[in-house]
């Protein structure tokens, strides 16, 4: 349950034997061909897998250096790469005879990911969502509850995605026996980092064949993935881990800069534990956990999964940031290059990109995780703009 | 042994249920606590729980979670509930344990905050998010500063880990009462009672005490039944702050009726101390 | 160019050349095996072709009868099937030596599509939208905008899609060297609505060999699709036509009801000659064209494909309508059971499953064509609910 | 031969570009037409097209639709054209052709269409979204009825295909002078001039005249050049528009202007009628 000194359980006493029971079941099931096999065919059949690994030829022209490709995570169902994760945690509920689903959202893309595996399998489904972000992403919420799903709004603290996190974890503790809490991100106590990157490892798996198919080579000189929570990074990143050779770059939320409100995790916080693990956090001095900014609700979270902190200590993987402008130009420049409307989280992914595209230059060739669609950031893309 | 054990160990002499209080450090303002902490020592509290207050605290009801927002917005810190032990201990002999979240702790510095805690008079802790198996980080320093670790148990836990956690816990096992967050209802007592006495058969080598959801002297002498004590918080909490709430009131009258409260929760009688707050 | 005596091109004189350059180029383009491997090369790796045939199990039980499945193409990138088309049209407009891009948009689908599909080919792009549409779908016009096309507004007639076209075919008649108009449906004058058709026929074989895999024969027992324009209707039925034993089931907009406002052209029409081509139109006794009303703003059009006019003369499709009400039925059924949230123009393809389900019993199967995700519409649905 | 034919023979003979005038039905007014029409044939129009109202007339330019919209909200419809046509005709005997969009007609039925319009005295037809591929459904009943069926030609239409317009059409071959709508600016007139020029070579059984464009005398006469003569619509629209918008001017005025302003496209002068608005 550890990666390096980071990860853990740090739970209440009555979520100890539930997350043993979930770590037994998720052992059974990884065990279990029946599971993966279903977990694949609802990836095939629902969700839209293999997503593409679009050849991004403008783009490399506009950058002038490496051949970029982008991961399209967009094109899966609920317009993120979230499903692939609640798809899995799905199965294992119903495996375990779970039959009430919580789940916290900030943006409400994991929780939109959550209502509609909800909807696909019946279950009951109670999302926990800042009551800030409810008023700002009316429409995801509009979503949630189309499909079913209770959408309670989480009124302490900030009232935003960590506040969320903080009642769903409340609500878990209440309902241990017939409540699966689906985790969004490879964040929380163990199993779940580790779980939910290896539900998300299918994007670089495919990534791996896709790219032998377009280049004979499976490995990139670089992978680039936004990190908020940090899922659709480990999930790219993960099985690239062992080829030392590919330079895997995370690109977190500088927000207004790094001196100003962020949500840049890794380069400005310090190791702590919040909802469940120990990991880089941002924290006060005396331990309080800050509040995160980011243009991109999805990235505004002042936690990071654990595996990503031992990953930055190891400098396996290098971290850099993007602010909320260079954000936007990312927007601007892939829906400008590629017809393609990122996510603003994805958009983060943008920043290095030029930097990256010239010092590898024209023989090399990056990817990056286009993780998710901008449809939901419109208005806010539309302000700033 | 401790002065918590000591205390616990009189307690069970005597026959009586030992009565542990929680409040939470710098609330319902700084300036409030160290009063509070006599009121309810004079009260009749066989112990006291100091809640160290944090920005993210999971197990709490919403009771606790709003006393540490009204800490947290004091500006209270960590040294802060150092100064209100060490204070309350020139007054009192009665045992306190620090409560709290991991981080803040983690943030001070292990071993420094275990210095502290002890040099403050403090006697021990109670962090509900580190379980037996993320205290390995905590157990050799508070042990060095000769500070009880108590562990909490749930109706949950099996007998194996209940035993495990009596192995593992100084001072006394935590039997959290129900499946939920400090402040819940208490319901299915029948449940509650079969869990308990499940418990008392298994805690061998530490008293047991039960906590989460006990509001009155009726819900502490059914709870107490197999135990050895009870532990209230978010009942006292919320009498706090009606009593802070409310204008009306002098801090004479406030610090009065949570004495009283406490004589109450212990006694089932609502008179003594209660009667006479000029005392 | 006609369909029975529907098609036809009722063109300005300046226009005929440009159709018949149009014909000869798309004759030219469809025997050159390049031109089809490029666009099939560009859905596969950045429209995300195959889209899945997914099984609804909780929609199956649901209405308790044959089997359903989902042809998904609100996985395509944009949300719809309207890419297949602006693919294919923009391929042709760039080996014409076209530099400059015209489309029409209702609700803005199309015209995102076509956005979309000239930012990455680097083509200039103005999209007519009526003006009321443009407040309508403020949203759509936003990615448009940000995808680097003009978007006009048409501030003739009644404001929305048919004057939308009525300036693009203006605009057409006043730059017929340069520019290309990517007409969104199988309408207008030949060649469009064969070309259309054609490019959009991925969807209907690609369900034939999903269907195979699926359960071991390519015909269902019936084919159910929303007809506006009809494009996703004729994709989806075309590779069927000749199989006779397969219903094929067109669902028009009936709005209001077929006694009040509604678009439901083929139910209530009559034929005459609308944007260059013969066919079923809403007009009145003077052969006025009247004003088309649904709630699906992509299915507000008087008109329809001249092919679906033959179809229907001949019998071959049964067309039937929906009205607003039941579209949002569909919205809310398909959300719940299947976590799905359909675009209002597909969920019209709900309204008469429950019928065809009992009809055609538990040994049978019907594919319904999920044309688009309704991401764009849930204010109307939030509004509506 | 026709009297459109026997008119645009005349004017050949006398060495005049003919003069074709548009404008719509019902616009501004039902009970304008007619008087309209009658001014224009009073200030020298060879002959007159009457425009059906269409709701999507997607060649025309702004100032075309507007009138189309304007003729539509006064609940024009195709037999009003017919009783224009007839009550014009009682006055004069300058040809009139019909111009409008196909659907209407198809609605009014082609068969009866022609035979009405006949007997109401038009001479001859121009439906601008039909062109010779689509006419099949026309030519019998037009011949039948003794309509002439004028098609039209463009600056990007084939040598091949102008031989071919000038077969089929009957009255005269339209040359549209731009690539674009009616009413579109005139430019590039060097390039207009050769197109025409190379029109003229190639319509050899019917005059040829142009339109689309023409404001005034002096464009008029350029463009003649190379043609039997010319045809004004938008700019008499807006004329006509201008004159009803303006209420100081009474009716009397405004059929002198309309009546002046076509004196003048074909004369170059501003004086004429014009100058004795009552005669």
């Amino acid at each position: 349950g550890h990666f390096g000194p980071y990860g853990g359980a740090f739970v209440p006493e009555i979520l100890v034997p539930v997350l043993e029971e979930l770590r037994e079941a998720y052992a059974e099931a990884q065990a279990d061909p029946a599971f993966d096999a279903e977990y694949r065919t609802l990836l095939r059949e629902y969700v839209g897998r293999p997503t593409p690994l679009s050849f991004c030829d403008r783009l490399t022209d506009y950058y002038g250096g490496a051949k970029i490709y982008a991961k399209r995570e967009d094109l899966c169902h609920t317009g993120a790469h979230k499903i692939n994760n609640t798809i899995g945690q799905i199965l294992l509920a119903r495996r375990m005879g779970k039959t009430r689903i919580i789940a916290e959202t900030g943006a409400g893309q994991h929780g939109v990911a959550t209502a509609t595996v909800c909807a696909k399998f019946g279950m009951d489904c109670i999302v926990f969502m800042g009551e800030e972000d409810m008023e700002r992403q009316r429409l995801n919420v509009e979503r949630m509850e189309l499909m079913g799903a209770e959408v309670r709004p989480a009124l302490s603290g900030s009232r935003t995605l960590k506040d969320a996190t903080n009642e769903a974890i409340r609500d878990w503790v209440s309902n241990p026996d017939d409540t699966f809490y689906i985790i969004g991100s490879v964040v929380g106590p163990h199993p779940y980092p580790m779980m939910v990157r290896n539900f998300h490892r299918v994007i670089g798996d495919e990534t791996r064949a896709q790219l032998r198919e377009h280049e004979g080579r499976e490995t990139p000189d670089a992978v680039v993935a936004c990190v908020g929570g940090g899922s659709n990074a480990m999930g790219i990143f993960y099985p690239y881990i062992e080829d030392e050779a590919v330079r895997l770059i995370g690109v977190e939320a500088a927000g207004e800069g790094l001196n100003g409100r962020h949500a840049a995790t890794l380069s400005k916080g310090t190791p702590g534990v919040l909802h469940g693990a120990m990991s880089y956090l941002l924290q006060d001095t005396g331990g309080q956990v800050e509040i995160a900014h980011s243009i991109s609700a999805g990235l505004d979270y002042p936690g990071i999964g654990p595996e990503h902190s031992h990953l930055k200590d190891t400098g396996r993987v290098e971290y850099v940031s993007a602010t909320d402008t260079e954000a936007m130009d990312g927007v601007r420049v892939l829906s400008e290059q590629e017809g393609i409307i990122p996510a603003l989280e994805t958009a983060h992914a943008m920043a290095p990109m030029q930097r990256l595209a010239r010092e590898i230059g024209p023989d090399g060739i990056i990817v990056f995780n286009c993780s998710g669609r901008g449809d939901k950031d419109m208005q806010t893309i539309a302000k700033h703009r | 042994m401790s002065r918590l054990s000591d205390t616990l160990a009189a307690c069970r002499a005597q026959g009586t249920p030992a009565m542990g209080l929680f409040t939470t450090n710098g609330f319902p303002h700084p300036d409030a606590t160290v009063p509070v902490l006599h009121a309810i020592d004079d009260g009749g509290a066989d112990f006291i729980e100091l809640g160290m207050p944090f920005s993210d605290p999971l197990a709490e009801g919403l009771p606790i979670q709003r006393s540490s927002a009204r800490a947290l917005s004091h500006g209270v810190k960590m040294d802060d509930a150092f100064d209100t032990a060490a204070s309350f201990r020139k007054g009192s002999d009665t045992p306190v344990l620090l409560m709290g979240y991991i981080n803040p702790v983690l943030q001070y510095g292990i071993e420094r905050f275990c210095t502290k805690a002890a040099n403050a008079g403090v006697d021990g802790l109670i962090l509900p998010d580190v379980p037996p198996e993320e205290a390995t980080l905590l157990t050799e320093h508070a042990q060095a500063a000769g500070l009880d670790l108590v562990f909490l148990i749930a109706p949950n836990s099996s007998d194996a880990r209940i035993q495990r956690v009596d192995e593992l816990a100084t001072g006394f096992v935590y039997a959290v009462s129900v499946t939920g967050l400090t402040g819940s209802r208490l319901d299915g007592r029948g449940a509650v009672q079969s869990y308990l006495k499940r418990a008392r058969g298994l805690v061998t080598q530490n008293p047991l005490l039960v906590g989460f959801g006990i509001a009155t002297h009726e819900d502490a002498q059914e709870l107490s039944q197999h135990t050895d004590g009870f532990i209230v918080g978010s009942a006292l909490i919320k009498e706090i702050e009606a009593c802070w709430d409310d204008d009306t009131l002098s801090d004479a009258d406030r610090y009065a009726r949570i004495r009283q409260f406490a004589h109450a929760l212990k006694h089932g009688d609502a008179v003594a101390a209660g009667s006479n707050p000029a005392e």
